[in-house]
Protein backbone atom coordinates (compact mmCIF):
# COMPACT_ATOMS: atom_id res chain seq x y z
CA UNK A 1 0.00 0.00 0.00
CA UNK A 2 1.10 3.39 -0.96
CA UNK A 3 0.02 6.32 1.20
CA UNK A 4 -1.14 9.50 -1.45
CA UNK A 5 -1.21 12.39 0.19
CA UNK A 6 -2.94 15.85 -1.91
CA UNK A 7 -2.69 19.42 -1.13
CA UNK A 8 -4.45 22.78 -2.20
CA UNK A 9 -7.71 21.99 -4.16
CA UNK A 10 -7.19 18.52 -4.53
CA UNK A 11 -8.12 17.99 -0.90
CA UNK A 12 -11.55 19.30 -2.53
CA UNK A 13 -11.36 17.15 -5.52
CA UNK A 14 -10.82 13.88 -3.22
CA UNK A 15 -12.69 14.97 -0.53
CA UNK A 16 -9.53 13.80 1.81
CA UNK A 17 -6.00 14.40 2.67
CA UNK A 18 -4.67 11.51 1.69
CA UNK A 19 -5.85 8.15 0.75
CA UNK A 20 -4.04 4.47 0.19
CA UNK A 21 -3.12 2.69 -3.49
CA UNK A 22 -2.80 -0.76 -3.42
CA UNK A 23 0.26 -1.63 -5.46
CA UNK A 24 0.59 -4.29 -7.86
CA UNK A 25 4.70 -4.87 -7.27
CA UNK A 26 7.03 -2.59 -5.81
CA UNK A 27 8.70 -1.68 -9.33
CA UNK A 28 5.82 1.12 -10.21
CA UNK A 29 6.37 4.18 -11.51
CA UNK A 30 4.61 7.73 -10.93
CA UNK A 31 2.83 7.55 -13.56
CA UNK A 32 1.60 4.14 -12.84
CA UNK A 33 0.12 5.11 -9.50
CA UNK A 34 -1.85 8.31 -11.28
CA UNK A 35 -3.56 5.68 -13.81
CA UNK A 36 -4.96 3.28 -10.82
CA UNK A 37 -6.11 6.80 -9.03
CA UNK A 38 -8.30 7.79 -12.00
CA UNK A 39 -10.09 4.74 -11.40
CA UNK A 40 -9.98 5.12 -7.82
CA UNK A 41 -10.82 8.89 -7.29
CA UNK A 42 -12.35 9.82 -11.43
CA UNK A 43 -13.03 13.55 -10.46
CA UNK A 44 -9.00 13.88 -10.27
CA UNK A 45 -8.66 13.28 -13.95
CA UNK A 46 -9.10 16.41 -15.23
CA UNK A 47 -6.69 17.95 -12.38
CA UNK A 48 -3.57 15.52 -13.31
CA UNK A 49 -2.50 16.83 -16.12
CA UNK A 50 -1.46 19.82 -14.22
CA UNK A 51 -0.35 18.38 -11.20
CA UNK A 52 3.12 17.83 -9.78
CA UNK A 53 4.01 14.70 -7.79
CA UNK A 54 6.51 14.68 -5.01
CA UNK A 55 8.36 12.32 -2.65
CA UNK A 56 9.84 13.82 0.46
CA UNK A 57 11.77 17.27 -0.30
CA UNK A 58 11.68 16.08 -4.21
CA UNK A 59 9.94 16.76 -6.75
CA UNK A 60 9.78 13.22 -8.88
CA UNK A 61 8.68 12.73 -12.74
CA UNK A 62 6.00 10.79 -14.03
CA UNK A 63 8.41 8.10 -14.91
CA UNK A 64 10.77 7.42 -12.02
CA UNK A 65 10.21 4.63 -9.92
CA UNK A 66 8.02 5.46 -6.92
CA UNK A 67 9.50 4.97 -3.29
CA UNK A 68 7.28 2.79 -1.56
CA UNK A 69 8.21 3.54 2.29
CA UNK A 70 7.51 7.13 2.36
CA UNK A 71 4.31 9.07 0.91
CA UNK A 72 4.07 9.71 -2.79
CA UNK A 73 2.25 13.96 -2.79
CA UNK A 74 0.66 15.54 -5.32
CA UNK A 75 0.80 18.97 -5.98
CA UNK A 76 -1.69 21.18 -7.57
CA UNK A 77 -0.75 24.65 -9.20
CA UNK A 78 0.82 27.09 -7.40
CA UNK A 79 -0.50 30.08 -6.04
CA UNK A 80 0.78 31.84 -8.87
CA UNK A 81 1.04 35.58 -9.53
CA UNK A 82 2.77 35.32 -12.66
CA UNK A 83 6.21 36.52 -13.05
CA UNK A 84 6.82 39.23 -15.84
CA UNK A 85 8.26 36.71 -17.93
CA UNK A 86 11.70 38.36 -18.29
CA UNK A 87 13.46 35.30 -16.27
CA UNK A 88 12.25 32.46 -18.18
CA UNK A 89 14.97 30.38 -20.06
CA UNK A 90 17.50 32.62 -19.05
CA UNK B 1 16.58 28.47 10.67
CA UNK B 2 12.68 28.26 9.44
CA UNK B 3 11.41 29.69 6.03
CA UNK B 4 7.95 28.70 6.27
CA UNK B 5 5.89 29.84 9.72
CA UNK B 6 2.03 30.13 10.96
CA UNK B 7 3.49 33.38 13.22
CA UNK B 8 3.34 36.75 11.84
CA UNK B 9 6.16 37.93 9.42
CA UNK B 10 7.78 41.08 10.22
CA UNK B 11 10.20 42.83 7.72
CA UNK B 12 12.99 43.87 10.99
CA UNK B 13 13.32 40.01 11.74
CA UNK B 14 14.79 39.51 8.07
CA UNK B 15 16.63 43.44 8.16
CA UNK B 16 18.04 41.93 11.54
CA UNK B 17 19.17 38.31 9.84
CA UNK B 18 20.61 40.04 6.96
CA UNK B 19 22.54 42.47 8.60
CA UNK B 20 26.11 43.33 6.42
CA UNK B 21 28.58 46.29 7.09
CA UNK B 22 29.60 45.81 3.36
CA UNK B 23 26.12 46.90 1.87
CA UNK B 24 24.73 50.09 1.21
CA UNK B 25 21.21 49.06 0.00
CA UNK B 26 18.35 46.73 1.10
CA UNK B 27 15.03 45.94 -0.88
CA UNK B 28 12.26 44.62 1.12
CA UNK B 29 9.13 42.94 -0.74
CA UNK B 30 5.75 42.25 0.85
CA UNK B 31 3.18 40.41 -0.48
CA UNK B 32 -0.16 41.04 1.63
CA UNK B 33 -3.70 40.32 1.79
CA UNK B 34 -5.59 42.21 -0.40
CA UNK B 35 -8.98 43.34 0.06
CA UNK B 36 -10.28 41.88 -3.56
CA UNK B 37 -9.39 39.34 -6.25
CA UNK B 38 -10.64 39.44 -9.78
CA UNK B 39 -13.41 41.49 -9.15
CA UNK B 40 -14.36 40.09 -5.87
CA UNK B 41 -14.40 41.51 -1.97
CA UNK B 42 -12.20 39.18 -0.22
CA UNK B 43 -12.34 38.38 3.67
CA UNK B 44 -9.45 36.70 4.60
CA UNK B 45 -7.29 34.08 3.27
CA UNK B 46 -5.74 30.89 4.03
CA UNK B 47 -2.34 29.56 2.58
CA UNK B 48 -0.85 25.81 2.82
CA UNK B 49 2.26 25.02 2.38
CA UNK B 50 3.55 21.08 1.33
CA UNK B 51 6.33 21.93 3.80
CA UNK B 52 9.66 19.65 3.59
CA UNK B 53 9.75 20.46 -0.25
CA UNK B 54 8.73 24.24 0.70
CA UNK B 55 11.56 24.56 3.17
CA UNK B 56 14.38 23.42 0.38
CA UNK B 57 12.95 25.53 -2.26
CA UNK B 58 12.98 28.72 -0.69
CA UNK B 59 16.70 27.64 0.89
CA UNK B 60 17.39 26.87 -2.48
CA UNK B 61 16.20 30.30 -3.81
CA UNK B 62 18.26 32.65 -1.61
CA UNK B 63 20.91 30.73 -2.70
CA UNK B 64 20.45 31.07 -6.44
CA UNK B 65 19.11 34.44 -6.09
CA UNK B 66 22.63 35.19 -4.04
CA UNK B 67 24.75 33.87 -6.90
CA UNK B 68 22.96 34.96 -9.81
CA UNK B 69 23.05 38.73 -8.71
CA UNK B 70 26.11 38.84 -6.42
CA UNK B 71 24.05 39.91 -3.91
CA UNK B 72 25.54 39.53 -0.09
CA UNK B 73 22.01 38.46 1.62
CA UNK B 74 19.00 36.85 0.80
CA UNK B 75 16.27 35.73 3.33
CA UNK B 76 12.81 34.85 2.46
CA UNK B 77 10.10 33.57 4.32
CA UNK B 78 6.09 32.07 4.21
CA UNK B 79 3.37 32.63 6.54
CA UNK B 80 0.75 29.85 6.29
CA UNK B 81 -2.86 29.57 8.14
CA UNK B 82 -5.14 32.06 8.28
CA UNK B 83 -4.40 35.83 7.53
CA UNK B 84 -6.29 39.26 7.82
CA UNK B 85 -6.66 41.95 5.00
CA UNK B 86 -3.62 43.66 5.25
CA UNK B 87 -1.35 40.93 7.12
CA UNK B 88 1.98 40.08 5.10
CA UNK B 89 2.10 36.02 3.45
CA UNK B 90 5.94 36.60 1.57
CA UNK B 91 8.74 38.32 2.46
CA UNK B 92 12.20 38.94 1.21
CA UNK B 93 14.64 41.08 1.81
CA UNK B 94 17.86 41.26 -0.23
CA UNK B 95 20.93 43.34 0.61
CA UNK B 96 23.80 44.77 -1.70
CA UNK B 97 26.69 46.76 -2.28
CA UNK B 98 24.89 49.13 -4.63
CA UNK B 99 21.07 49.67 -5.03
CA UNK B 100 19.93 48.55 -8.64
CA UNK B 101 21.38 44.95 -7.19
CA UNK B 102 18.73 44.75 -4.85
CA UNK B 103 16.03 45.83 -6.52
CA UNK B 104 16.71 43.01 -9.51
CA UNK B 105 17.22 40.16 -7.39
CA UNK B 106 14.42 40.99 -4.90
CA UNK B 107 12.11 40.83 -8.06
CA UNK B 108 14.01 37.79 -9.26
CA UNK B 109 13.48 36.05 -5.67
CA UNK B 110 9.42 36.94 -5.57
CA UNK B 111 9.20 35.80 -9.24
CA UNK B 112 10.51 32.65 -8.89
CA UNK B 113 8.74 31.64 -5.60
CA UNK B 114 5.72 32.43 -7.52
CA UNK B 115 6.39 29.44 -9.84
CA UNK B 116 8.46 27.30 -7.67
CA UNK B 117 7.39 27.35 -4.05
CA UNK B 118 4.47 24.75 -3.71
CA UNK B 119 1.90 26.80 -1.56
CA UNK B 120 -1.71 26.99 -2.16
CA UNK B 121 -3.85 30.24 -1.28
CA UNK B 122 -7.71 29.61 -0.22
CA UNK B 123 -9.80 32.78 -0.91
CA UNK B 124 -12.51 33.42 1.89
CA UNK B 125 -14.78 36.52 -0.03
CA UNK B 126 -17.02 38.99 1.26
CA UNK B 127 -20.25 36.91 0.16
CA UNK B 128 -19.38 33.84 2.45
CA UNK B 129 -17.69 31.26 0.27
CA UNK B 130 -14.66 30.39 -0.38
CA UNK B 131 -11.92 29.00 -3.45
CA UNK B 132 -8.26 27.82 -4.39
CA UNK B 133 -7.06 30.02 -6.24
CA UNK B 134 -5.59 28.66 -9.84
CA UNK B 135 -1.88 28.89 -10.42
CA UNK B 136 1.38 27.62 -12.33
CA UNK B 137 1.64 24.38 -12.19
CA UNK B 138 4.98 22.92 -10.76
CA UNK B 139 7.82 21.28 -12.92
CA UNK B 140 7.79 17.68 -13.53
CA UNK B 141 3.91 18.36 -14.32
CA UNK B 142 3.13 16.71 -17.03
CA UNK B 143 1.21 20.68 -18.46
CA UNK B 144 4.97 21.87 -18.12
CA UNK B 145 6.98 18.60 -19.73
CA UNK B 146 5.21 19.29 -22.44
CA UNK B 147 5.37 22.82 -22.68
CA UNK B 148 9.06 22.45 -22.50
CA UNK B 149 9.18 19.72 -25.50
CA UNK B 150 7.09 21.67 -27.41
CA UNK B 151 9.28 24.61 -27.12
CA UNK B 152 12.04 22.06 -28.53
CA UNK B 153 14.03 22.12 -24.98
CA UNK B 154 14.91 25.97 -25.56
CA UNK C 1 4.32 64.79 8.16
CA UNK C 2 8.42 65.02 8.59
CA UNK C 3 10.43 63.34 5.92
CA UNK C 4 13.63 64.71 6.98
CA UNK C 5 14.56 63.50 10.41
CA UNK C 6 17.56 63.20 12.55
CA UNK C 7 15.55 60.46 14.91
CA UNK C 8 16.97 56.67 13.47
CA UNK C 9 14.45 55.07 10.38
CA UNK C 10 12.21 52.56 11.23
CA UNK C 11 10.91 50.66 8.34
CA UNK C 12 7.68 49.63 10.17
CA UNK C 13 7.03 53.33 10.45
CA UNK C 14 6.87 53.69 7.34
CA UNK C 15 4.76 50.52 6.23
CA UNK C 16 2.15 51.73 9.47
CA UNK C 17 1.91 54.63 7.31
CA UNK C 18 1.26 53.86 4.39
CA UNK C 19 -1.07 50.74 5.40
CA UNK C 20 -3.96 50.34 2.42
CA UNK C 21 -6.22 46.97 2.08
CA UNK C 22 -6.34 47.55 -1.59
CA UNK C 23 -2.55 46.65 -2.47
CA UNK C 24 -0.87 43.26 -2.76
CA UNK C 25 2.44 44.52 -2.61
CA UNK C 26 4.74 46.65 -1.39
CA UNK C 27 8.37 47.25 -1.51
CA UNK C 28 11.06 49.61 0.61
CA UNK C 29 14.28 50.20 -0.10
CA UNK C 30 16.63 51.18 2.44
CA UNK C 31 19.96 53.10 1.77
CA UNK C 32 22.32 52.29 4.39
CA UNK C 33 26.06 53.47 5.61
CA UNK C 34 28.17 50.68 4.24
CA UNK C 35 31.83 50.56 5.83
CA UNK C 36 33.83 50.91 2.73
CA UNK C 37 33.75 53.48 0.00
CA UNK C 38 36.23 53.66 -3.27
CA UNK C 39 38.70 51.19 -1.92
CA UNK C 40 38.26 53.52 1.79
CA UNK C 41 37.78 52.06 4.92
CA UNK C 42 34.24 54.02 6.72
CA UNK C 43 33.97 54.51 10.27
CA UNK C 44 30.47 56.75 10.04
CA UNK C 45 28.81 59.33 8.01
CA UNK C 46 27.55 62.76 8.48
CA UNK C 47 24.41 64.09 6.24
CA UNK C 48 23.19 67.60 5.80
CA UNK C 49 20.40 68.80 4.44
CA UNK C 50 19.06 72.43 3.36
CA UNK C 51 15.56 71.72 4.89
CA UNK C 52 13.46 74.07 3.26
CA UNK C 53 13.49 72.45 -0.07
CA UNK C 54 14.58 68.65 1.06
CA UNK C 55 10.92 68.71 2.66
CA UNK C 56 9.26 69.59 -0.55
CA UNK C 57 11.64 67.76 -3.11
CA UNK C 58 10.37 64.28 -1.04
CA UNK C 59 6.44 65.73 -1.16
CA UNK C 60 6.78 66.08 -4.60
CA UNK C 61 8.60 62.98 -5.48
CA UNK C 62 6.09 60.88 -3.31
CA UNK C 63 3.00 61.97 -5.97
CA UNK C 64 4.96 61.75 -9.00
CA UNK C 65 5.87 58.50 -8.31
CA UNK C 66 2.49 57.47 -7.10
CA UNK C 67 0.83 59.09 -10.60
CA UNK C 68 3.51 57.76 -12.92
CA UNK C 69 3.27 54.76 -11.79
CA UNK C 70 -0.23 54.20 -10.72
CA UNK C 71 0.74 53.16 -6.96
CA UNK C 72 -1.51 52.83 -4.38
CA UNK C 73 1.11 54.55 -1.94
CA UNK C 74 4.67 55.93 -1.27
CA UNK C 75 6.35 57.54 1.88
CA UNK C 76 9.74 58.94 1.59
CA UNK C 77 12.36 59.88 5.03
CA UNK C 78 15.78 60.49 4.59
CA UNK C 79 17.74 61.12 7.64
CA UNK C 80 20.27 63.65 8.82
CA UNK C 81 23.32 64.33 11.50
CA UNK C 82 25.71 61.47 12.10
CA UNK C 83 25.25 57.94 11.55
CA UNK C 84 26.83 54.50 12.01
CA UNK C 85 28.00 51.95 9.90
CA UNK C 86 24.70 49.60 9.01
CA UNK C 87 21.87 52.59 9.89
CA UNK C 88 19.43 53.85 7.36
CA UNK C 89 20.05 57.19 5.78
CA UNK C 90 17.18 56.92 3.20
CA UNK C 91 13.98 54.90 3.36
CA UNK C 92 11.36 54.74 0.51
CA UNK C 93 8.06 52.73 0.72
CA UNK C 94 5.59 52.08 -2.42
CA UNK C 95 2.33 49.82 -1.88
CA UNK C 96 0.26 49.00 -5.04
CA UNK C 97 -1.97 46.20 -6.32
CA UNK C 98 0.43 44.45 -7.86
CA UNK C 99 4.42 44.19 -7.33
CA UNK C 100 5.84 44.98 -10.63
CA UNK C 101 4.61 48.73 -9.96
CA UNK C 102 6.27 48.75 -6.59
CA UNK C 103 9.45 47.39 -7.53
CA UNK C 104 9.17 49.78 -10.77
CA UNK C 105 8.33 53.13 -8.62
CA UNK C 106 10.57 52.17 -5.88
CA UNK C 107 13.19 52.29 -7.86
CA UNK C 108 12.43 55.46 -9.74
CA UNK C 109 11.85 57.10 -6.59
CA UNK C 110 15.30 56.48 -5.42
CA UNK C 111 17.10 57.19 -8.41
CA UNK C 112 15.46 60.38 -8.51
CA UNK C 113 16.22 61.49 -5.19
CA UNK C 114 19.76 61.11 -5.24
CA UNK C 115 19.58 63.62 -8.57
CA UNK C 116 17.42 66.42 -6.67
CA UNK C 117 17.23 65.79 -2.79
CA UNK C 118 19.67 68.57 -1.38
CA UNK C 119 21.45 66.46 0.79
CA UNK C 120 25.11 65.97 1.17
CA UNK C 121 27.17 63.32 2.52
CA UNK C 122 30.60 63.46 4.71
CA UNK C 123 32.40 60.12 4.93
CA UNK C 124 34.64 59.63 8.06
CA UNK C 125 37.14 57.10 7.08
CA UNK C 126 39.06 54.75 9.65
CA UNK C 127 42.25 56.62 9.19
CA UNK C 128 41.16 59.58 10.76
CA UNK C 129 40.48 61.77 7.22
CA UNK C 130 37.35 62.85 6.68
CA UNK C 131 35.56 64.34 3.01
CA UNK C 132 32.30 65.29 1.31
CA UNK C 133 31.31 63.14 -1.61
CA UNK C 134 31.10 64.22 -5.11
CA UNK C 135 27.81 63.87 -6.48
CA UNK C 136 25.59 65.15 -9.23
CA UNK C 137 24.90 69.35 -9.66
CA UNK C 138 21.07 70.03 -8.95
CA UNK C 139 19.09 71.45 -12.12
CA UNK C 140 19.43 75.42 -12.36
CA UNK C 141 23.26 74.95 -12.28
CA UNK C 142 25.63 76.04 -15.01
CA UNK C 143 27.11 72.59 -15.62
CA UNK C 144 23.06 71.39 -16.07
CA UNK C 145 22.07 74.01 -17.61
CA UNK C 146 24.78 73.79 -19.87
CA UNK C 147 24.10 70.25 -20.77
CA UNK C 148 20.98 71.02 -21.59
CA UNK C 149 20.90 73.21 -24.24
CA UNK C 150 23.86 71.36 -25.57
CA UNK C 151 21.54 68.29 -26.13
CA UNK C 152 19.19 70.68 -27.52
CA UNK C 153 16.61 70.88 -24.82
CA UNK C 154 15.73 67.59 -25.39
CA UNK D 1 23.21 93.23 2.42
CA UNK D 2 22.49 89.89 1.33
CA UNK D 3 22.76 86.83 3.45
CA UNK D 4 24.65 83.95 1.31
CA UNK D 5 24.26 80.62 3.39
CA UNK D 6 26.64 77.73 2.14
CA UNK D 7 25.98 73.58 2.36
CA UNK D 8 28.07 70.84 1.81
CA UNK D 9 31.68 70.84 0.90
CA UNK D 10 31.17 74.55 0.16
CA UNK D 11 30.73 75.26 4.43
CA UNK D 12 34.84 73.92 3.92
CA UNK D 13 35.95 76.08 1.06
CA UNK D 14 33.91 79.62 2.00
CA UNK D 15 35.05 78.58 5.52
CA UNK D 16 31.52 79.92 6.91
CA UNK D 17 28.25 79.11 6.35
CA UNK D 18 27.25 82.15 5.62
CA UNK D 19 28.58 85.61 4.90
CA UNK D 20 27.05 88.94 3.42
CA UNK D 21 27.09 90.51 -0.15
CA UNK D 22 26.54 94.00 -0.65
CA UNK D 23 23.53 94.88 -2.90
CA UNK D 24 24.75 97.35 -4.93
CA UNK D 25 20.92 97.66 -6.19
CA UNK D 26 17.62 96.42 -5.38
CA UNK D 27 17.31 94.75 -9.09
CA UNK D 28 19.91 92.17 -9.11
CA UNK D 29 19.82 88.58 -10.56
CA UNK D 30 21.35 85.48 -8.93
CA UNK D 31 24.28 85.91 -11.64
CA UNK D 32 25.48 88.99 -10.19
CA UNK D 33 25.65 88.25 -6.50
CA UNK D 34 27.84 84.71 -7.95
CA UNK D 35 30.08 87.23 -9.94
CA UNK D 36 30.26 89.29 -6.63
CA UNK D 37 30.98 86.21 -4.68
CA UNK D 38 33.63 85.13 -6.72
CA UNK D 39 35.79 88.32 -6.08
CA UNK D 40 35.22 88.16 -2.43
CA UNK D 41 35.96 84.41 -2.10
CA UNK D 42 38.23 83.21 -4.81
CA UNK D 43 38.20 79.97 -3.77
CA UNK D 44 34.24 79.34 -4.45
CA UNK D 45 35.13 80.21 -8.25
CA UNK D 46 35.78 76.72 -9.09
CA UNK D 47 32.82 75.26 -7.73
CA UNK D 48 30.56 77.64 -9.17
CA UNK D 49 29.58 76.06 -12.21
CA UNK D 50 28.16 72.86 -10.05
CA UNK D 51 26.47 74.88 -7.83
CA UNK D 52 22.93 75.64 -7.96
CA UNK D 53 21.09 78.14 -5.84
CA UNK D 54 17.92 78.35 -4.56
CA UNK D 55 15.34 81.06 -2.13
CA UNK D 56 13.29 79.55 0.18
CA UNK D 57 11.90 76.20 -1.07
CA UNK D 58 12.77 76.75 -4.47
CA UNK D 59 15.71 76.82 -7.02
CA UNK D 60 16.43 80.08 -8.89
CA UNK D 61 18.31 80.11 -12.18
CA UNK D 62 21.35 82.63 -12.66
CA UNK D 63 18.50 84.82 -14.70
CA UNK D 64 16.41 85.03 -12.40
CA UNK D 65 16.21 88.39 -9.71
CA UNK D 66 16.96 88.04 -6.11
CA UNK D 67 14.53 88.15 -3.58
CA UNK D 68 16.68 90.09 -1.15
CA UNK D 69 14.74 89.58 1.66
CA UNK D 70 15.31 86.04 1.93
CA UNK D 71 19.00 84.50 1.95
CA UNK D 72 20.53 82.97 -1.11
CA UNK D 73 21.57 79.37 -0.55
CA UNK D 74 24.36 77.82 -2.49
CA UNK D 75 24.06 73.75 -3.12
CA UNK D 76 26.87 71.80 -4.47
CA UNK D 77 26.16 68.75 -6.52
CA UNK D 78 23.82 65.98 -4.27
CA UNK D 79 25.32 63.12 -2.80
CA UNK D 80 24.22 61.58 -5.68
CA UNK D 81 24.74 57.20 -6.37
CA UNK D 82 23.49 57.88 -10.25
CA UNK D 83 20.45 56.05 -11.00
CA UNK D 84 20.52 53.79 -14.17
CA UNK D 85 19.82 56.45 -16.65
CA UNK D 86 16.95 55.17 -17.76
CA UNK D 87 14.61 57.87 -16.44
CA UNK D 88 16.12 60.74 -17.69
CA UNK D 89 14.03 62.67 -20.51
CA UNK D 90 11.24 60.35 -20.67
Amino acid sequence: MLDVQFYGVLQQVAGTRSLQVDLKDDDITVDQVLTQLRQDVPALSAHLPRVACAQGESLVRRSDAVDPRQPLVLLPPVSGGRGPGQWRNT
Amino acid sequence: MQRITEAPLDVNTLLAETENDTCGAFVVFGGVVRNHHQGRGVAGMSYTAYGPMAEKVLEELEQETIQRFGVAECRIMHRIGKLEIGEASVLVAVRSAHRADSFEAGQYAIDTLKERLPVWKEDFYTDGSSGYQDGVPLETSEATETERGGRGHE
